[in-house]
């Protein structure tokens, strides 16, 4: 251990604290980088308007899924009920917004729904103290089928004006993406956000210095509800209408995203900004395998090539 | 857990009463009992004696599935390979194998050596788990887009016949394979070393390690046994359907996950036993069965079958504070 | 003094677990400027009383007082209210956040809502500077060395500016100079008119620092009395009912001439180019400062951690194990520090962890013996005094008696060369006694032993030879004649650099 | 669209030889594997024709949103047509809106889009398949009885579309009661499984309505393991079906949803491109299967995977004389 004086001031803690964060993400952050350049190269209309805006379209539910998992993980949860959720977010989004209550109305629905399938299954997983994968696994039938119930074949509809603003030719989703990162670095700044990690890595010390264990875990689930079906109405919008099974493959990639982000199991380990460029690194090799013009087969071993080296490489430079 | 305790004959007795398996047990049989008042032909014979042969093939897939779960790992290709030892079986028939032995043989090869791959992967590469068994799972959707559909021919194997059709005794030859299976499955996890290494692994993996317990070849063998489960159960599907076809075994995944932990196995490693996951298969197709018959709409179905698995969960079991 | 309202207190508290009677009737209070030490076997119930006057746990019966009032529901919470500040043992740490944001969990000082980073930074350096904690306070708790994340448990409880400080055996992992750092802190402290509770199984520290004293056993409490007047063998008396004997054995030297392990330029984790000789028959220490890279030369020989050598033979066999059932299989076993961490399966039986080496090592699908399991288990409970049924998980066991656990498992294997982390961490004297004992038998019957230790004496009072490691490198190798505390600070501390020969 | 006015989405720009994007949602199943295999057929020879130089193929893997995501792409790699199966009924719309715009030719066939900003879309009547279904089975049970259904998964146009079609009928004969219902994947194992233990709670059953894929199969299999008497069965054209279908005798009926639509989108893409005139909804009269006509299917077996499914018939003549419909 290095035994150096601290010779920093004290105000500039917030910063430091962030960078050190980095250290376990930084190998991802270079293998998105790599994608991300061969896209550019591949495909030069990626840094035009539209090119920019299509592509941060295409991320943005899975990044917000991958966000939704990746808060449950820090406290040691798991959800494998975001797909139905998504579903269920698209589904009252497009039988709501075109109704008497507007688009305002839709999103405030959308948005209780979310936290309220969030913190129910959080109050079910903490306070009931049920293993959170099978909870989760039953409430994901459980979702579906009500989304089943709202709408039982693809169809509703989302104002086009919505559709365009989010899903047009407009940087909206950067814009939105930016502003959910800003909002959930805010949260990680209250005492009751960065005891997320407390409450994930130790519960039991964490209770005992004072810290509200259960309430942060069942915060992180309300707030995953509320991003996951958040990714449901901008898939609505961005589809123009709502589809009752869209959201399925959502649950596998949301986990696949946030490991490979680098956000451990049992709680506590990893951050945000990892999960996010898992979420990219997982939609970039889509676009690359296609311009590389890969056929079916080899995008299948390609996929699970990248997802393993991108784990795999980082372990090898621990040892 | 507390069934395999040492203890004397009626603290042994009361501990098995008080036992997860037992419980998990005595709900399928309330299940049972409830279902027959509901629906008149739930409760006959034939119908529960099809109901536990169901429940062998996810019972074989979660067989594999518990020893990676207490293992501290969890099976995500298990239904990947269930379709590809379904698919693959027909094209490694051959005339020279009157019984078709051979062939399940060389499947269940295949198979193991598919779980071995996953082993490899999580000891040495050291990826998680969940990630190795995925990109395994994806790997053998690329396997399967060169394989499936060329079995123009089918291929008739009278050893999987036998296995999805027969009943010797009146009693289908699935569930035998599963009772079979059972023991040793048993024995192996609860009466050897090899499986006391596999609960050290799952509990503390460095502890384990820094006591001895060989963790390469420890998680090789958990993962390749895995593999082979989950072949044999491709097989007696494969028997059972009398044709394999691509997807046939997605409905495994989820479900040996859920009879894992239903029947009292933490999904967090460590703790467990293949006698929970025996009644938590049973308690899957019994819940599925009862849903098929209950007419309601899709939505209301998908909405009871949740519930019940939620309401029985909170009857068999909290997971106990850890660390 | 004793007229004045206590500042915290139990008055006839019980508790049990699952209907095991643990605390009977204690009761216990902490008057200002006292510090006030609380001493019992390992399970006697002083953790279980902490954990009750901070509001961890609630009583069964009894009451919890606050200035003399009793308070009915005690929470974490409300004892953070009431100044009380516990220093668990490195239990309420997050290795992922930083020293800053551990120091302040649960207390932090908030602008708008949010955490005010430059406040906290603040008084998270204040907290450290206290206890000589000069780390950036950016750096995640993970990185550090279990000493110094006992440390920044102890700045965490100064933070919250206590007015009653409880200390569960603080020192069981901290280097001599920490300690220091410690005691001198809680005299200071004393003196500011704080009540301060303090748990140890060293009992020179408790003689050093405290005035009054609570011994629990079994559950009750046996004595409360002022300390002044007592002297260390009057406190064993009072903690284990008898004369206690002498708490190291004799030494004998013990001539031999084979060597049972000896590597040349030998390099793991941060230990370089060593060379070492560890001879069949004698306990060898190695000290220094915490973090040194001790723990590493202990797990290189192990093969735990990837090892390079110019030549190594081991116990006869030349190279270094490659792995560790290589190292069991030649002879070697280890016992970690971090018992609940790398010890130990709390979740699973006593009996299953004690018998773990031998499944580790057994064909794998040879049928287990039950029978012979609990015998084993039996006789290794009863070597190493580890009472109750050994069918509770591990976790339900008092931190010493974990520690036993640990050490029991590998008896039946009858190792040539027993590598040992700081053994007698948080172990009450009585089995100190005993484990010391045993390794000198142990030693005796012409086996090695590697005893690494933070506590000095033991390594004064107990080795043949100590290796004194710094940066890496062993800086002294001190024979018997040459052993003492100055001897082995000095050589640590590198003031100045000696080879003494015997 | 009147004679003269090319297609929808056709703008004239683009010039032969045209590559053609082929957005499949899961190329694993052996339905699609043989549609596949339909297509690349039909690209060879267009190749030939020098009309067709590359066939781009992407597998969004199941997943609608994926798809999306393919499309884009192919709309980036400015691609000269796109045929698909659509993952979704309304998902896809917006993405082909903008591929339409950009003059690209989109045949959507099999699954179809809720959308009119494609070039045409290709398929059967699902509708009309579970009116002809129905119609075949109440007959085929004397107009009364107990009947089961058997449906695809819950949440699909199609398998809703079907079920519907089916409703007229249902209520024309009040006589025909439907004891249960049930929503499967369109595979034999979990018809099979939902079949038995509705034979077990509702003994007495006169005839089963399957809508469609291998659920027949299984439905056949359910009965024959409980040593129950078949019941009038209708279905789909998967190979084992029809092979159970002759070795028990059944009294059935099946259409299809021939594999080779995925050919004549490709073709009909071509077409357009070239400035034909292509109907904007090209329907494709569902063949049928009887008694009639079983062996001639049967004949042609072997040419067909075990887990597939025996298509009618196609060739250029067939497409032309599609198009030629209005
Ligand atoms: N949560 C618990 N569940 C069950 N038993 C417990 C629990 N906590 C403590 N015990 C038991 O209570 C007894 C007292 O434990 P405690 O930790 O208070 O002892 P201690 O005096 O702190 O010992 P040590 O000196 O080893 O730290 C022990 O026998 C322990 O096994
Ligand atoms: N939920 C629990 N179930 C069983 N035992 C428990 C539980 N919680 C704590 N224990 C045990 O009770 C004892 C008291 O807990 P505590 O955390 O105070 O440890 P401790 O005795 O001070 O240990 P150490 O001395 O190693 O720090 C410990 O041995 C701990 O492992
Ligand atoms: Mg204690
Ligand atoms: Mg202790």
């Amino acid at each position: 251990m290095s035994i150096v004086p601290s010779a920093k001031s004290t105000g500039a803690l917030y910063w430091p604290v962030q960078a050190r964060r980095n250290i376990g993400v930084r190998s991802l952050f270079l293998v998105v980088l790599a994608f991300l350049i061969a896209y550019g190269v591949l495909f030069p209309g990626l840094f035009a308007a539209s090119g920019f805006a299509k592509f941060t379209q295409s991320w943005f539910p899975l990044a917000l899924v991958a966000m939704a998992q990746a808060i449950l993980m820090l406290t040691g949860g798991i959800s494998l009920a975001i797909g139905a959720t998504v579903s269920l977010g698209a589904v009252i989004a497009a039988t709501t917004m075109a109704g008497p209550f507007g688009v305002a109305g839709g999103a405030a629905a959308v948005a209780l729904t979310g936290l309220g399938i969030g913190a129910a299954t959080g109050f079910i997983v903490v306070k009931l103290r049920l293993p959170a994968i099978v909870v989760t696994l039953a409430g994901s039938f459980i979702i579906g089928g009500a989304a089943l119930l709202i709408l039982p074949r693809p169809g509703g509809a989302i104002p086009a004006w919505l559709s365009d603003l989010l899903a047009g030719d407009t940087p909206a989703a950067f814009v939105l993406l930016v502003v959910i990162v800003l909002l959930w670095k805010l949260y990680l700044a209250t005492p009751l956000g960065l005891s997320l990690y407390a409450a994930g890595e130790n519960p039991v010390g964490a209770y005992r210095s004072g810290v509200p264990v259960d309430a942060a875990r069942v915060a992180a689930y309300a707030i995953s509800g509320l991003l996951s079906t958040g990714a449901g109405l901008f898939v609505a919008a961005q589809t123009g209408s709502g589809d009752p099974v869209i959201g399925t493959a959502f649950t596998l990639n949301s986990i696949a995203a946030a490991v490979l982000g680098g956000i451990g199991f049992l709680g506590g380990q990893g951050t945000m900004r990892g999960a996010l460029a898992g979420s990219l690194l997982l939609s970039l090799m889509i676009s690359v395998m296609f311009f590389l013009g890969f056929t079916p087969v080899a995008q299948y071993v390609a996929q699970g090539l990248i997802i393993i080296g991108a784990v795999a490489i980082p372990q090898f430079r621990k040892v | 857990m507390t069934a395999w305790n040492d203890s004397a004959g009626g603290k042994r007795a009361s501990a098995i009463l008080k036992s997860r398996p037992f419980l998990t047990l005595a709900i399928v049989a309330a299940v049972w009992i409830v279902a027959s008042f509901v629906s008149r032909g739930f409760g006959a014979y034939g119908h529960l004696r099809y109901l536990v042969e169901l429940g062998a093939v996810i019972g074989l897939v979660a067989a594999g599935q518990t020893f990676v779960v207490i293992a501290g790992g969890i099976d995500l290709s298990v239904a990947a390979i269930v379709t590809v030892s379904a698919i693959s079986l027909p094209l490694l028939s051959w005339q020279a194998d009157p019984t078709g032995l051979v062939s399940i043989l060389a499947v269940l090869v295949l198979t193991t050596i598919i779980g071995v791959i996953n082993g490899l992967g999580v000891a040495l590469l050291r990826v998680h788990p969940m990630i190795m068994t995925l990109a395994m799972a994806t790997f053998l959707q690329g396997l399967l887009i060169i394989i499936a559909g060329g079995s123009a021919v089918t291929a008739e194997n009278p050893l999987v016949h036998w296995l999805g059709n027969a009943r010797p005794a009146g009693i289908p030859a699935g569930i035998i394979l599963w009772i079979a299976t059972s023991a040793v499955v048993l024995t192996v996890m609860h009466a050897t070393p090899f499986g006391a290494r596999i609960f050290a692994m799952g509990a503390n993996p460095l502890a384990a390690s820094l006591s001895g317990v060989p963790m390469t070849s420890t998680t090789l063998a958990v993962y390749g046994i895995s593999g082979f489960t989950a072949g044999l159960a491709g097989v007696l599907v494969l028997g059972m359907n009398g044709q394999g076809y691509v997807g046939i075994g997605d409905p495994y995944l989820l479900a040996s996950i859920a009879a894992v932990v239903l029947g009292g196995t933490s999904i967090l490693g460590g703790l467990g036993t293949y006698a929970g996951t025996i009644p938590g298969a049973i308690l899957l197709v019994t819940i599925t069965a009862l849903i098929t018959v209950v007419n309601a709409s899709p939505g209301w179905r998908s909405i009871l079958f949740g519930s019940l698995i939620l309401g029985l969960l909170l009857l068999s079991g909290r997971e106990q504070a850890r660390r | 003094m004793t007229t004045v309202a206590p500042l915290l207190a139990a008055r006839g508290v019980s508790k049990a677990f699952f209907g095991n009677p643990v605390l009977r009737g204690v009761s216990i209070a902490l008057q200002p400027g006292r510090v006030h030490a609380l001493l019992g076997e390992n399970g006697a119930g002083k953790s279980t009383l902490i954990n009750l006057l901070s509001g961890a746990l609630r009583p069964d019966g009894g009451e919890i007082e606050v200035d003399g009032r009793a308070v009915p529901r005690m929470t974490p919470a409300l004892a953070r209210q009431a100044g009380i500040a516990v220093v668990q043992q490195e239990l309420s740490l997050t290795a992922s956040l930083s020293i800053a944001e551990n120091v302040g969990l649960g207390a932090y000082p908030k602008r708008f809502g949010l955490i005010d980073y430059k406040e906290l930074a603040a008084r998270a350096k204040a907290a450290c500077a206290l206890v000589g904690l000069n780390e950036p306070l950016s750096t995640p708790v993970g990185h550090l060395a279990l000493g110094r994340r006992q440390m920044v448990e102890i700045a965490k409880a100064l933070y919250r500016k206590p007015r009653v400080l409880i200390l569960d055996e603080p020192t069981s992992s901290l280097s001599s100079t920490e300690t220091k750092i410690l005691t001198d802190l809680l005299e200071r402290l004393r003196g500011e008119g704080i009540a301060i509770l303090y748990i140890s199984h060293r009992l020179n520290e408790v003689m050093a620092l405290c005035q009054h004293v609570t011994v629990l056993k079994d559950g009750t409490c046996t004595a409360d009395r002022s300390l002044v007047g007592t002297d260390a063998t009057g406190l064993v008396r009072l903690m284990v009912g008898r004369d206690p004997g002498d708490l190291f054995p004799k030494w004998q030297p013990f001539v031999s001439t084979t060597t049972a392990i000896s590597v040349r330029k030998f390099s793991a984790g941060l230990m370089r180019d060593v060379d070492l000789d560890i001879r069949a028959g004698e306990v060898l220490g190695i000290g220094g400062l915490v973090g040194q890279g001790q723990e590493d030369l202990l797990l290189g020989l192990y093969g735990a951690i990837p090892g390079r050598t110019a030549s190594a033979v081991v116990n006869g066999i030349s190279g270094l194990p490659g792995g560790v059932p290589k190292a069991n299989a030649l002879g070697l076993a280890y016992v970690p520090a971090d018992r609940k961490r790398e010890g130990l399966h709390l979740i699973h039986p006593i009996l299953t962890n004690m018998m773990l080496p031998a499944f580790a090592r057994l064909p794998a699908l040879k049928l287990r013996s039950r029978k012979t399991e609990r015998e084993t288990g039996k006789s290794l409970a009863a070597q190493l005094a580890i009472k109750g049924d050994l069918q509770r998980p591990a976790q339900a066991l008092s931190g010493g008696n974990q520690q036993k656990v640990a050490l029991a498992k590998w008896m039946p294997h009858d190792p040539l060369v027993l590598l040992l982390n700081d053994p007698t961490r948080g172990v009450d004297v009585e089995t100190k006694r005993e484990i010391y004992l045993m390794l000198r038998t142990f030693a005796a019957a012409g086996k090695a032993v590697v005893l690494l230790s933070s506590d000095t004496s033991e390594l004064v009072h107990l080795c043949d030879r100590v290796a004194v490691v710094r940066e890496g490198r062993i800086t002294a190798t001190l024979e018997r004649a040459a052993l003492s505390e100055e001897a082995i600070v000095s050589a640590a501390m590198g003031a100045e650099k000696q080879k003494v020969a015997a | 669209t009147t004679a003269n006015a090319a297609a929808n989405c056709i703008k004239g720009d683009r010039k032969p030889p045209y590559t053609i994007g082929w957005a499949d949602i899961y190329s694993v199943p052996t339905w699609m594997k043989q549609t596949q295999g339909t297509i690349e057929a039909e690209v060879e020879t267009l190749k030939k024709q020098g009309l067709v130089d590359k066939l781009v193929v992407t597998d969004a893997q199941g997943d609608a949103n994926v798809q999306i995501q393919q499309i884009q792409s192919m709309i980036d790699s400015n691609i000269d047509a796109i045929i698909l199966i659509a993952g979704s009924s309304t998902a896809p719309a917006r993405v082909l809106a903008d591929a339409c715009a950009k003059g690209i030719a989109i045949i959507n066939f099999d699954s179809l889009v809720d959308t009119d900003k494609v070039t045409a879309k290709v398929n059967t009547d699902s509708s009309q398949w579970g009116d002809q279904a129905a119609k075949f089975l109440i007959n085929a049970i004397g107009g009364k009885g107990k009947i089961l259904i058997l449906n695809g998964p819950a949440g699909i146009s199609v398998s809703d579309d079907r079920r519907k079609g089916a409703d007229a009928e249902l209520k024309a004969h009040p006589d025909v009661k439907v004891l249960a219902e049930t929503n499967t994947p369109y595979n034999v194992a979990p018809a099979q499984e939902a079949v038995t233990s509705l034979l077990f709670a509702n003994p007495e059953i006169d005839g089963i309505l399957s809508l469609g894929g291998a659920l027949s199969a299984g439905a056949v299999l359910a009965l024959d393991k409980q040593g129950r008497d078949q019941v009038p069965i209708t279905g789909e054209n998967a190979r084992q079906f029809l092979e159970l279908w002759k070795e028990k005798g059944l009294k059935s009926w099946a259409t299809m949803q021939p594999n080779w639509l995925g050919a004549f989108a490709a073709y009909t893409a071509v077409q357009a491109l070239q400035g034909k005139d292509v109907p904007a909804f090209v329907k494709i009269p569902l063949p049928v299967i009887d008694n009639s006509n079983i062996d001639e299917y049967l004949a042609r077996a072997k040419d067909f995977p075990a887990d597939g499914y025996i298509y009618s018939p196609y060739d250029e003549e067939l497409f032309k004389k599609l198009l030629a419909q209005k």
